[in-house]
């Protein structure tokens, strides 16, 4: 077998089961489109003067869905993002609610609960142990090809990836059976949902749930002895590279516990005082976007605070998203052991709020617990399984705005229609676009704090990505455009914008 | 209640006052909400028509301009009128050439004509709109015994035989023998009175006028009853010169609305009775009429 | 010709033909230049072009090539596929080809005749060639299938012409069904007293052949009744039947008409319908002394004991055979079929659409078939012309054309007006002296032995007057005319008006389409002209055939026409009936639709679609079937099937495509 | 090492579904990446374009490539690799017939930058600036991609071998193409991986469904109580199952709701949309054309019905401008 | 000179009915426009949409079906199926853009021939009007875009090869 194809081979394998993102590759050749760009610009001292996240596509869907009927949304509009098609789906469903003035029925809400906690467990899971979780589980500088899902069993065990594997696809038997598909359910439905759940299945849901819960448990305890034990770790979340002072923002319920499903929106400043609280249907009051010529994405910020560039601090109208945020946002969480995790985080973090990006992976294994334990509970409702699954909507329709917290944040869907339910208009702010400006300050951040006189760190791209992976940023999303998880150029260039470098990955 | 549009024509304002007179009345009676189209008219008559064919739609198309504002069906109880401005209508609707033409001329004047507007006979409104059932139930004091010859004229029915037939009408006799009226059977309901020839080339006129007055004489009527101011000043106004020249024929003639107006018991002097020149007053009399 | 060397061989071998049609194709079509432009189309082996195609020579040219060029499709181009379509599948049967590998390309009916500029008319056949070319390589071998046929026949109307018919084929040995609306048979023929223009008695020869009917061992009669549903096709046609009451029973009542004198009405005070109201009858009654079969009926509407039930019901006592049923319901029959001759008649023009001519105004004016029963010896007044007001006209006046050719009525000639006016004029003349005077607009008399008639009687000295009569007024001029109908008239040959003053005026009526014309021909699935009058499949080349198959026409539902055109066409259709039955079975076009099962998920998404019930699911595979004999090949089940599981043949998908594709491709 | 057969994956303008379903053959996979060696998977590993350019022509077995074509990036990706690999599978909705993606042929490319950047109610834009494809900033220039005017299925840019249908394809026939590819038992070429016979075959509401529908009305979803059990047209809803192809054992009438056919069709139809009009709406039960309208009223999309997934290859393959 | 623009219309004709109508014209020798390719099907319910979208696809300007009137189809009711698809055929046409008349329906029965020629010549005249619809000309158009590239990636091809040879 000739070298480059054994090379290739042994990079690809270790990736293949790293799910990506892991590796840096140079590639100076060709120029691609369509992916997330970094563009940065040295000034003559050869340090950094600015770089740039450029998010190169569009896709529509706002335009594309004029015209169509309102209750194919949850369908079309999950087709924003294969990955996270049930929060869309969701969002959308909850638009409907409004849009046709109908709460859905008891046994509906419950069963959508149990679809989205379930989705929360299992794709916070995928993301802990196979996306960003290896950073720490393995240890950022542990050699590369360990630093995958395959270094992780090294580290934990070999049943930890098959448990890992089969309780995703457990979890996900759960949401196949209750919404028809798992990527790009067709349950959702103004009033409710589509199809009850049968007494028979329940039995199987709780075990699903029950073990479910004991891994988000595990997972916990994973993240205490690995990463919590070791100073360099803490040292590290807490490093300036990765921290933003900004505004938070999260669904509380009416005690202001973090809530995925429904609630208020929450915003704190960046002292962690309530700077806004409002129902989704204000959302316009409190949110604008802002348009850069140099990227597809906008950049949402706080209305009432002001756009003032790319900027930290109270005054400046950035915000954030995602399980830190949330947690920030919070008065703290819905279920007791997710509780207890709760307030270590604060503690040991040093209290309210917490600014560091790379927090994130705490706060998400924090977020399993809650998912998983209200798991437990709704499969032990006996409502889960009442007949009546979904009030028919006697309104006409006018406006309908629906919000729920995806796993990479605040996910907002906004429609209008005619008195027929045709879409006249569409709005959506998905979770990665409210991280978009606070992404551009990190990779910004990033860039100028490890790019000096010229010289470029390799380790810069692996801080640049590990930033990055906190978010767990979903172009797909952001853009509506682009596969999930987007491959990143770098590209340094002098000021007349000549390349000097073309970093990838 | 319908509402309706009433162009009068010159007839009706001069020597058909007896006509308008009458059916205004007629119309009041029968609760019909109508009213005088505003600054109408003349409809050019036939005469204009074969002088000056594309000037004479328009000055008729005007009337049915203004009366296209208000989207009512127009009235026009005079035969010319009734002929002329539905010729208009149809010249309008089917010769662009001359649409084109007359609307321009009409939007020189402020105005525009999309041709929507009807226009009808009494007759017609009457048989069709009011109704006989409607119109028996008026009829407090029926003219009985007095015997008629329903006298349609030429204009009415040819060409557009739009609401009668074109060769034997009835829905004159239907509303005489509503009235209480007996109606004589003859051939010469639309054969014509004479026309302007009356005054023109009188021994051609007088000649036609006689022959429909002695036929009706004949059939035994008391008196023609008519629907055309024309055909009622021929027909009245030249016995004088018939008596002269063949013989006295001394047949009232009337207009349809004054004998329904009688048999509703609306006073003669309402309907203009003594405006005719051969008095009517013996044969309503023996209608056991006053 | 033009051998075509560059061809695939992966294509079938076409052989593509081109004919001139004398000059009606080549004059507006550049023959020449498509025959050249085909042969270089792909897979065409040969290309030719010939005077006609459809001539002995021309067949046996494409047979030959077919052997000799090895053909394996065949694609002509000539006149439309519905007058040739069956002589060319025949050339490519018999150059040994299967007659399916063939399609027809219409560029005379559909290109030459309807086009002015030869040019753009050529282009037109080239893309239709093109077409027709790139189908055909994806037809299939076919075979017709064949479906006995059911010796028997319905002939619906007993006028002249459906008793000819019936008498023919049961004289031919097949069991005929007659279905007569009326309570006899005869139709309009039985009211006339003589036929022109032999002036035989209609009686006379009508009586014999329609007791001849009601006696003959393989005609069913079935009077009083009317044809109410058609199901089925060629051959095998269910008919159903409704026989209304005549409240007496047909079998016992032998006609003695006791009942008639015995009826609580001691006259007869009721309009008789056959002397056209001239005559009065009771509410029990027979049309006429020869009505057949001779059954007499009650008429319901004026009965005492069917309308009140309380009459002493002296008539039922008065029949010995016990025949009255004044309970009898309708009753429907139904019966199977191979063939059905239509002979449903004609209806005389309604004259109260011409006012001017006075009738129902004017005692003294007449429909000429009231004058029919006035001048005939049996009917109302026993053939003497007695005015309604019982005088005896003097001058009488007939008027032509009462509803023909005329614009604001009924466009047509009634092409018998004139020759009956002739006959009434030559009858009233013989029967009362008057004057007799005929009103035309052309004196028509186009038959065998009618202008001599014509001639005749101008000998007997009636007055011609050639002019459309303007009006009948009872308004005299002058003394003379007072008490007359004046009949005023433009005389078009002395180029003045005429006023001629009669007693009695003839409206020679004209003849229009049955009122139920329309639900007839839907109830029989045939089609009707824009006047009315059932449509034939070919004005000249099949005149009694319709476009349904095994259903024939005869007599004036077809069109106007007198009796002897009558009889001969009611001869033709059961000759074309008797074809048919002897042949003993019909080859159905193979152009049916099939599913395929492995493709069939069993939606029934085509099952309810058909219109002859030939689909039906199958509960034990799940999927849909098609019977192929009940199939008629419309096709809607293959557009409809949302898997693309049906296919119909000469109609599948890749061959429409082809063919799109083909008319467009340049 | 044995020299085990080289696959790609790559993927276009798409959700990422595709990739997820292919995680979610769950402990399967790890079976499938034991047999094969993946040469290529941006989403899973970093990709170098000049590795691929560098292998020899055809060197790599099978490529599966999913998402809807609308960059110029993915147009040479994807010739790239029809160049380098034996077999090329349309992998999905998106990339068998445009998917959801190509509803966006039913517009313009302008009127989309305008509602995203002018008119969509939280923009918050004054100056009305717009992305472009070339800026300016303080001095420095950055540039952004032009988007395609035309949303494209796969095989409209390349030459394709196998079809593998869905949004997203299921586990099931994932595996059963893999597993045909890996026999080496290659079906004909253009064949698409999944029963050629229409959903309703597979669905369990079959026997429900009457001979004749003869529908009055149509309803839409979310204004009726569904019955779990009846055929979905018969209570009038629209359900693409008879005009779609089956192979995902009527996933969505099991949730209850009707199949919106992102099978696409059998491959004896040649546009999905048309041939489902044919069938349903010849059975409908009024004559009148008022009538006819007054049905067809309770499908006020049917563009986005009819071609929910098909857009780009509808014979008409996107609105006119 | 500049020619006027001859639009292409496919029209479908219902074997029975129309068909026949338009074999009438011809023996009545009526004149009419020459722009009509008729293509012949037993019934107009024969005629699946896919036909009328395949036919503009090919280069249609235009695509008129003939059917027997209401009532009087010789296969009972195949005129009614065909008119519930084309209506919603027709809603369908307009939302990709294609409406005003270039695809009609028309009932003609086998006695009208005169309709024939007028709904032809109506037809004819009206689509000329419209000008081309010409979406084999479009598709072009619209594939340039992915052309170019096409061109590049092939050239790049050819530079490999030369590297190679060299």
């Amino acid at each position: 077998m000739d070298k480059t194809a054994q090379k290739v081979w042994n990079e690809a394998h270790q990736k293949a089961n790293a799910k990506g993102r892991r590796t840096v590759t140079i590639d100076p050749i060709t120029r691609l489109e369509g992916h997330g760009k970094i563009e940065i610009f040295m000034n003559d001292a050869g340090n950094v003067d600015r770089a740039y996240l450029q998010i190169p596509e569009l896709r529509g869907f706002e335009v594309f869905c004029q015209g169509r009927p309102a209750e194919d949304m949850p369908q079309i509009t999950s087709r924003i993002c294969g990955v996270c098609p049930t929060a869309h789906h969701m969002a959308g469903t909850k638009a409907l609610d409004a849009l046709y003035q109908v709460e859905p029925s008891p046994t509906g809400r419950k069963i959508r609960e149990l679809v989205y906690n379930a989705f929360m467990l299992e794709d916070h899971a995928l993301h802990v142990y196979i996306l960003g979780g290896p950073d720490f589980i393995v240890g950022p500088d542990a050699p590369k090809e360990l630093r995958n899902v395959v270094g992780v069993i090294g580290k934990v065990g070999l049943d930890v990836g098959t448990r890992v594997i089969s309780t995703r696809r457990r979890l996900r038997e759960i949401i196949n059976y209750a919404a028809g598909k798992v990527i790009h359910p067709v349950f959702g439905l103004p009033g409710g949902v589509a199809k009850g759940i049968d007494p028979s299945e329940v039995k199987k849901f709780q075990e699903i749930a029950k073990d479910g819960l004991e891994f988000a448990k595990f997972t916990l305890q994973v993240f205490h002895d690995i990463v919590l034990k070791n100073d360099a770790y803490v040292k590290m979340i807490t490093s300036d590279a990765f921290t933003h002072k900004t505004h938070y923002m999260g669904l509380v319920d009416k005690n202001n516990k973090v809530n995925f499903y429904d609630g208020d929106i929450r915003v704190v400043t960046p002292e962690g005082k309530e700077q806004s609280k409002f129902a989704v249907k204000d959302y316009l009051e409190h949110i604008a976007e802002h348009v850069e010529p140099w990227s597809y994405i906008k950049f949402p910020y706080l209305k009432k605070v002001g756009w003032k560039g790319f900027t930290e601090g109270s005054s400046s109208g950035v915000y954030a998203v995602a399980p830190m945020a949330r947690l920030n946002a919070a008065d703290g969480m819905a279920t007791p052991e997710a509780q207890k995790a709760y307030e270590e985080y604060f503690k040991v973090l040093g209290g309210k709020p917490v600014h560091h990006t790379l927090a994130n992976h705490w706060a998400r294994v924090i977020e399993m617990l809650q998912a998983a334990e209200s798991l437990v509970e709704l499969t032990h409702d006996p409502e889960l399984t009442g007949k009546d699954i979904r009030n028919i909507p006697t309104k006409t329709p006018t406006v309908g705005m629906g919000v729920v917290e995806a796993p990479r944040g605040t996910l907002f869907h906004h429609y209008e229609t005619d008195e027929r339910g045709l879409i006249k208009k569409v709005n959506l702010i998905v979770s990665t676009t409210n991280n978009s400006a606070r992404i551009a300050m990190s990779v910004d951040k990033a860039a100028k704090g490890l790019i000096k006189g010229g010289t470029v760190n390799d380790g810069l791209l692996n801080m640049v990505e590990m930033a990055f992976r906190a978010y767990d940023p979903c172009f797909g999303c952001a853009t509506h455009t682009l596969p999930g998880e987007m491959p990143l150029v770098v590209t340094l260039r002098d000021l007349k914008g000549g390349v000097i470098r073309e970093i990838r990955r | 209640m319908k509402k309706y549009l009433y162009f009068p024509g010159c007839s009706l304002k001069g020597s058909g006052k007896a006509y308008e007179e009458s059916f205004l009345a007629v119309c009041k009676a029968l609760g019909m909400d109508i009213r005088e189209l505003e600054d109408w008219n003349c409809c050019g008559a036939t005469a204009y028509m074969s002088v000056e064919e594309t000037k004479s739609y328009a000055l008729a198309g005007r009337n049915l301009a203004i009366a296209e504002r208000e989207d009512l069906d127009v009235i026009a109880p005079c035969s010319a009128c009734y002929l002329v401005l539905n010729k208009t209508q149809k010249a309008l609707k089917e010769n662009t050439e001359i649409r084109r033409k007359v609307v321009n001329a009409l939007k020189a004047g402020g105005l525009d004509y999309k041709g929507t507007v009807k226009v009808r006979h009494p007759l017609d409104v009457l048989i069709n709109d009011v109704g006989l059932e409607k119109i028996s139930k008026l009829i407090k004091n029926p003219v009985k015994g007095l015997k008629l010859a329903p006298y349609y004229g030429c204009q009415i029915v040819r060409p557009y035989a739009t609401f009668d037939d074109q060769h034997d009408p009835v829905t004159m006799d239907k509303l005489m023998k509503a009235a209480g009226a007996e109606c004589v059977t003859w051939p010469l309901k639309t054969r014509c009175c004479g026309g302007s020839l009356t005054g023109t080339v009188p021994e051609v006129g007088l000649r036609l006028a006689y022959i429909i007055l002695k036929e009706a004489k004949k059939r035994g009527a008391g008196a023609i009853v008519t629907l055309c101011p024309l055909c009622q000043f021929n027909l009245d106004g030249y016995q004088g010169k018939i008596a002269s020249k063949y013989e006295s024929v001394d047949m009232p003639v009337l207009y349809f609305t004054q004998v329904l107006g009688l048999a509703m018991g609306l006073p003669g002097s309402e309907l203009g009775i003594k405006r005719g020149i051969i008095s009517a007053e013996a044969v309503l009399a023996g209608g056991g009429l006053r | 010709m033009t051998e075509n060397k560059s061809k695939k061989e992966t294509l079938p071998r076409v052989g593509f033909y081109i004919c001139h049609c004398g000059s009606n194709i080549a004059s507006m079509i550049d023959v020449l230049e498509v025959q050249k432009y085909a042969a270089a189309l792909p897979g065409v082996a040969v290309s030719r072009e010939y005077k006609y195609m459809c001539s002995d020579p021309g067949q046996e040219m494409i047979a030959k090539d077919i052997k000799e060029h090895k053909l394996e499709r065949l694609v002509v181009a000539a006149c439309s596929p519905n007058l040739h379509e069956e002589t060319f599948r025949k050339a490519a049967a018999k150059g040994g080809l299967n007659p399916f590998f063939f399609q027809m390309v219409n560029i005379r009916e559909h290109a030459a005749w309807v086009h002015e500029d030869k040019k753009s008319a050529t282009e037109k056949a080239k893309d239709l060639a093109r077409a027709a070319i790139a189908r055909v390589r994806f037809h299939k071998s076919l075979d017709k299938k064949r479906v006995a046929v059911d010796p028997n026949v319905l002939v619906v109307g007993g006028g002249i012409a459906g008793i000819h018919a019936a008498l023919t084929l049961a004289n031919a040995g097949k069991k005929v069904t007659l279905v007569e609306r009326e309570a006899t048979i005869g139709g309009h023929m039985a009211a006339f007293d003589k036929t022109f223009p032999t002036l035989d008695c209609a009686a006379c020869i009508l009586t014999p052949k329609m007791s001849a009917v009601k006696s003959h061992p393989n005609i069913t009669l079935w009077t009083y009744s009317e044809v109410s549903k058609v199901e089925g096709y060629v051959g095998n046609y269910k008919v159903t039947v409704t026989r209304k009451p005549r409240f007496v029973k047909e079998d016992l009542c032998v006609g003695c008409m006791e009942c008639i004198d015995a009826c609580v009405f001691k006259e007869p005070k009721f309009k008789d319908k056959f002397n056209q109201g001239l005559g009065k009858r009771k509410p029990v009654y027979i049309d006429f002394p020869q009505a057949t079969p001779k059954v007499v009926l009650v008429d319901p509407e004026t009965c005492i004991q069917l309308k009140t039930g309380k009459c002493k019901q002296p008539c039922a006592a008065a029949c010995d055979r016990k025949a009255f049923d004044f309970n009898q319901k309708a009753e429907t029959k139904e019966l199977q079929v191979g063939a059905i001759v239509l002979s449903t008649g004609f209806k005389t023009y309604d004259v109260a659409r011409s006012p001017q001519y006075g009738y129902g105004r004017y005692p003294g004016v007449y429909t000429a078939l009231e004058v029919e029963r006035l001048v005939n010896a049996s009917g109302p007044t026993s053939g003497e012309v007695v005015l309604r007001d019982g005088t005896h006209p003097k001058a009488v006046g007939i008027i032509h054309c009462v509803g023909s050719r005329d614009a604001k009525t009924n466009k047509w000639c009634s092409r018998v007006c004139c020759m009956y006016s002739l006959k009434l004029a030559h009858l009233i003349k013989e029967h009362s002296g008057a004057e007799v005077y005929n009103f035309y607009i052309d004196m028509r008399a186009p038959g065998k032995a009618y202008e001599e008639f014509y001639d005749k009687l101008l000998g007997e000295g009636v007055h011609f007057i050639r002019g459309r009569v303007d009006e009948v007024t009872d308004w005299a001029m002058t003394p003379e005319e007072e008490g007359k109908l004046v009949l005023r008239v433009e005389d078009t040959l002395a180029g003045f008006v005429r006023r001629i003053p009669v007693d009695m005026v003839v409206l020679s009526t004209g003849l229009e389409p049955q009122p139920d014309a329309q639900e007839v021909r839907r109830r029989f699935n045939i089609g009707c002209g824009s006047e009315g009058f059932f449509q034939e499949r070919h004005p000249k080349l099949a005149p009694v055939n319709t476009f349904t198959d095994g259903i024939y026409i005869a007599g004036a539902c077809q069109a106007p026409r007198d009796i002897p055109d009558t009889v001969a066409q009611a001869g033709a259709a059961a000759a074309e009936a008797l074809s048919l039955i002897d042949a003993g079975f019909v080859e159905l076009e193979p152009n049916t639709s099939h599913i395929v099962e492995e493709e069939c998920s069993g939606c029934k998404t085509c099952v309810p679609l058909c219109p002859y019930s030939a689909i039906t699911f199958d509960e034990a595979k799940k999927k849909a079937t098609i019977n192929e004999v009940l199939c008629k090949g419309c096709g809607v089940c293959a557009a409809a099937c949302p898997s693309g599981s049906i296919r119909q043949n000469l109609f599948e998908d890749d061959e429409i495509f082809s063919e799109i594709e083909g008319v467009l491709a340049k | 090492m044995p020299d085990k057969p080289k696959v790609a994956f790559y993927w276009c303008a798409s959700c990422g579904g595709c990739e997820e379903a292919v995680v979610d053959l769950a402990e399967d996979i790890l079976k499938v990446v034991a047999a094969v060696d993946i040469v290529l998977w941006p989403v899973a590993m970093d990709f170098k374009k000049e590795d691929v350019e560098a292998r020899p022509d055809k060197s790599i077995v099978a490529g599966f490539i999913n998402g809807a074509i609308r960059t110029s990036e993915q147009e040479e990706w994807v010739r790239l690799l029809r160049k380098k690999c034996q077999v090329i599978v349309s992998f999905g909705a998106c990339a068998n017939s445009g998917g959801i993606p190509a509803l966006a042929n039913q517009f313009q490319k302008e009127s989309i930058l305008k509602y995203v950047y002018d008119d969509c109610p939280s923009i918050d834009n004054p100056g009305k600036i717009r992305p472009q494809t070339e800026c300016v900033d303080e001095g420095r220039t950055l540039t952004l991609p032009e988007l395609r005017n035309v949303v494209r299925s796969l095989d409209q840019v390349i030459d394709v071998d196998y079809y593998l249908p869905g949004c997203p394809p299921t586990p099931k026939i994932i595996m059963n193409a893999v597993l045909a590819l890996l026999s080496g038992k290659l079906p004909p070429k253009g064949t698409v991986l999944s029963p050629e016979i229409a959903l309703c075959e597979e669905c369990k509401r079959k026997d429900s469904k009457p001979a004749d529908l003869a529908l009055t009305e149509f309803k839409r979803p979310h204004q009726v109580l569904i019955d779990p059990e009846k055929c979905l047209l018969a209570q009038g809803l629209v359900c693409m199952g008879p005009a779609t192809r089956g192979g995902c054992e009527a996933l969505c009438p099991g949730g209850n709701m009707p199949c919106t056919g992102c099978f696409g069709p059998t491959t004896r139809v040649k546009d999905q949309g048309a041939k489902f009009v044919s069938s349903v709406f010849s059975n409908i039960a009024p004559k009148e054309e008022a009538e006819i309208d007054a049905v067809l009223d309770g499908i006020p999309d049917p563009i986005g019905t009819f071609y929910r997934y098909g857009l780009s290859k509808s014979m008409l393959r996107r609105k006119l401008n | 000179m500049s020619e006027q623009f001859e639009p292409k219309i496919v029209a479908f004709f219902c074997n029975w009915c129309t068909y026949t109508a338009a074999d009438l014209a011809g023996v009545s020798r009526l004149k009419y426009a020459p722009n009509a390719r008729v293509i012949r099907v037993m019934c107009s319910g024969r005629v699946d949409p896919q036909f009328v979208l395949d036919a503009f696809a090919k280069g249609a300007d235009g695509v008129l079906l003939g059917g027997c009137h209401p009532g009087d189809c010789h296969y009972a009711e195949g005129n009614y199926k065909t008119l519930r698809r084309m209506r919603m055929l027709t809603r369908m046409l307009k939302d990709m853009g294609i409406y005003d008349g270039r695809f009609r329906l028309e009932w003609i029965s086998g006695a009208e021939g005169d309709k024939v020629k007028s709904v032809i010549n109506d037809m004819t005249k009206k689509v000329r009007a419209l000008g081309p619809l010409d979406l084999p000309g479009k598709f072009k158009n619209w594939d340039k875009e992915i052309e170019e590239l096409e061109a590049q990636v092939n050239k790049g091809d050819k530079d490999k090869e030369a590297v190679h040879a060299g």
